[in-house]
């Protein structure tokens, strides 16, 4: 018999599957993704305005990252509850923090890439441009601002995961939690563009804001998830 | 005060009415005549004795209730963050903490609730506007939804140990949360003045009278907390005890539903 | 003249909001707490 | 070990188990002993489910006293599940994922190697063409083979099965017998809820009735 698998190997497993499930039902790509793609549209037609839209723009990337991370979430516990597996999950002993940190691991990769697309989208439909020494700050925004995002999503995603009202408590639980990823996302993004004469020094406080509200939330989320999902 | 007086005066026994008595007991009409004293107080140095300030003029005036409905809402999240911990980590898991943590969250929610609204009407006469997206403001908005969740997630239902224990998580990721919550908006909007009132070093000359009143508010709102913190968490109590008794029903008539039926071998049962 | 009464109707207008409120919630919670009370029996509840 | 195997798998002391305010399991006394093939039967809504998953650590103990595997279900709920499985109404499988993939995923969790799950895949008869196959296209009885394959690689030592063989044609069914008779003699402990008293009635070695949430030893059966 061999010895129980450590929880990152199991993270890891449980990131491998989610990722899998979403390359089999293309659900997210299919369908958040244009989702993500229409909402910078219709920021568009709401805003009426070029110049409003270049000042605001990555605001609104960030906005539409974070109505994604709602439907995101609701997808990554809907493939859990559609044939019990979360319930199995349970039953079979898997560590919950091994659970929790494998499906933010794999919403986190989903979001980082719908990231980007919304950038290009914005680079093209806003006529936004990132000048090279801003580069370097974007990236570690998005990653840090990414592992907020998916660390609050799944701890709250699992909480509300086959509760009645779920697709309405989630964003009253999420929304107010995760204002500071947004606050301090879309300064950093408009420090390391040069929006309205930010410069790239600006961004690295909020940088640093990120940073300790991903290791915060992934380490308070982890312990909480285990206690939240069971009965 | 007269609805408070109204709610007073249904406490206490009536001994025609009926022998069986709500959640008022000797400790909380004391603590209610207490309240209502202080209140009274309030209500005569705030609006009367204290003087007008010299930059805010009468206006001053609702900071001697504004003042102690916040220091009430965070003294009330305070208690709930503290029943929270107590419960996860400690060895006896009493429910009594959750419903202490339960009743201090509905209090304080109400409280910042009072608090925004009438901030909303000083700063319309200090500021000219209802709202400035300043950091303590921001931060108490954020507060007041994060706590409304908090009151969602108590109603989902279940035993009450997994109420229990899941809104004693959530009270204590709230915890973790404002102050991040508070950062973030204080970077944001680093602009503002500090707290004029509550900082004598700042230069305002604060009155002695002024003082007081801002004393007296505090303390009638502190025991207008303690009774309503009695009341709720009693009356929380009774909630889950009639709970319980429902299910003592329901699980006597599945007994006899089985005794009703024509059970071979009875001697296996256990009831 | 006329901005006093004006703030003289947000001071009155808060303090009558705060204890109109306050009020409120405290009758509500006595009087769910009797309607409680008349379904349990006195020598049950701990604090009687 | 020694006092393990000696002391009863299941033992359930006037268990109650309460699912949204209904006492689904009202006073549940029962014994279950190595090696058993317990059948439990009786109509629906009588608490075979809840009894299973109580059995399962799922769903928490209101009154009553219990323990499982020699855990306290109180308590211990953890320590019990890591060693039991359950099949209920759902397969507990991701209906995305291919049979391999979702039989891996399991076993992989508690550290089965791939020998032992290619094993698990071969001996439920999921192999050779449906092991690439996502399970939303797989038929009931096939769902139901592929998440037996997760039990038998996730090792475990009480098996709670519920209605096994609803939904399956014959000879599926033939194959959860055998599986269930093969697991038991290798040690596992199954207790299965069913309808199906005649399919499930040769394959039990005891059978109780479980009446509104309580459980009695079955007509012609001798008291435990």
């Amino acid at each position: 018999m061999n010895s129980a698998p450590t929880t990152w190997r199991i993270a890891r497993l449980v990131a491998a599957k989610d990722l899998r499930v979403e390359w089999h039902s293309r659900i997210a790509t299919n369908q958040v993704l244009p989702f993500a793609a229409v909402t910078m549209v219709i920021f568009a037609f709401a805003l009426d305005s070029d110049a409003v839209l270049q000042r605001v723009a990555p605001g609104l990337v960030w906005l539409a990252t974070l109505f994604s991370v709602l439907v995101l979430v609701q997808r990554a516990f809907a493939v859990e509850a559609e044939d019990g597996a979360l319930e199995a999950t349970r039953v079979a002993g898997v560590d919950p923090r091994a659970i929790y940190l494998g499906k933010a691991l794999a919403l986190g990769l989903q979001l980082f890439v719908l990231e980007i697309v919304l950038l290009v989208a914005a680079v093209v439909l806003y006529a936004q441009s990132v000048p090279l020494e801003g580069a370097l700050l974007l990236t570690a925004t998005l990653i840090s601002a990414t592992c907020g995002l998916a660390a609050v999503g799944i701890l709250y995603g699992g909480l509300t995961a086959g509760q009645s009202g779920r697709e309405t408590l989630l964003p009253l639980l999420t929304l107010p939690a995760v204002a500071p990823v947004l606050i301090g996302a879309t300064r950093a993004t408009e420090a390391a563009r040069g929006t309205a004469g930010a410069v790239v020094s600006d961004g690295w406080p909020w940088l640093g804001l990120l940073a300790v509200f991903a290791v915060a939330f992934g380490v308070g989320g982890a312990l909480a998830f285990g206690p939240l999902i069971d009965e | 005060m007269t609805s408070t007086d109204s709610a007073l005066a249904a406490t206490p026994a009536s001994p025609d009415e009926s022998s069986r008595h709500g959640t008022g007991t000797k400790a909380t009409r004391v603590l209610g005549v207490a309240t209502i004293v202080s209140m009274g107080w309030l209500l005569v140095f705030g609006l009367g004795f204290s003087p007008a300030d010299r930059d805010q003029e009468e206006a001053v005036r609702i900071l001697y209730v504004h003042v102690p409905t916040i220091w009430v809402a965070y003294l009330g999240f305070a208690v709930t963050a503290l029943c929270s911990g107590i419960y996860l980590f400690g060895k006896k898991k009493s429910l009594q903490l959750d419903r202490i943590a339960g009743a201090s969250a509905e209090i304080a929610v109400a409280f910042v609730a009072v608090t925004l609204a009438v901030g909303a009407m000083w700063g319309r006469i200090t500021w000219g506007v209802y709202w400035q997206w300043d950091a303590r403001l921001t931060t108490t908005a954020l507060l007041f939804v994060t706590y409304i969740g908090y009151l969602a997630v108590r109603r989902l239902g279940g035993s009450h140990e997994q109420r229990a224990k899941r809104s004693a998580v959530i009270g204590l990721i709230a915890v973790l949360e404002v102050p991040l919550v508070h950062w973030s908006v204080r970077l944001w909007r680093s602009l503002h003045q500090e707290a004029t009132v509550l900082n004598p070093d700042d230069g305002v000359q604060i009155d002695g009278l002024m003082l007081f009143s801002l004393f007296v508010g505090v303390i009638a709102f502190t025991l207008l907390y303690a009774w309503l913190l009695l009341h709720r968490s009693r009356g929380m109590w009774m909630e889950d005890v009639l709970d319980d008794r429902g299910l003592d029903d329901a699980l006597a008539a599945r007994r006899a539903e089985a005794g009703g039926r024509p059970s071979p071998e009875p001697a296996g049962e256990t009831s | 003249m006329i901005a006093f009464f004006d703030d003289a109707g947000f001071i009155l207008g808060s303090y009558a909001l705060t204890v109109g409120l306050v009020g409120l919630l405290s009758w509500r919670y006595v009087r769910r707490g009797s309607q409680l009370g008349q379904q349990i029996p006195d020598d049950e509840k701990p604090w009687r | 070990m020694d006092t393990e195997s000696r002391s009863p798998v299941v033992r359930l002391d006037d268990a109650v188990a309460v699912l949204g305010g209904f006492p689904a399991l009202a006073g549940a006394s029962i014994e279950i002993d190595h090696g058993e093939i317990l059948l439990l039967r009786g109509p629906n809504g009588a608490g075979k489910t809840t009894l299973l998953r109580l059995c399962a650590g799922l769903v928490p103990l209101a009154r009553g006293a219990g323990e499982v595997l020699g855990h306290d279900l109180s308590t211990e709920r953890e320590s019990i599940r890591q060693r039991v499985g359950l099949l209920g109404h759902h397969n507990g499988l991701y209906l995305d994922l291919t049979v391999g993939e979702n039989v891996r995923f399991w076993g992989s969790t508690v550290g089965a190697d791939d020998r032992e799950i290619a094993g698990a895949i071969e001996r439920m008869g999921v192999g050779d063409r449906l092991v690439d196959v996502t399970v939303r296209r797989l038929s009931a009885g096939q769902r139901r083979r592929t998440a037996l394959a997760c039990l038998v690689a996730r090792r475990a030592e009480l098996w709670l099965l519920d209605e096994p063989h609803a939904g399956l044609d014959a000879t599926a069914r033939d194959d959860i017998d055998a599986i269930l008779r093969a697991a038991a003699r290798a040690g596992a402990t199954v207790v299965v809820a069913s309808h199906e008293l005649e399919r499930a009635g040769a394959l039990a070695t005891r059978t109780v009735d479980v009446v509104a949430g309580q459980i009695n030893p079955a007509a012609g059966e001798a008291t435990p």
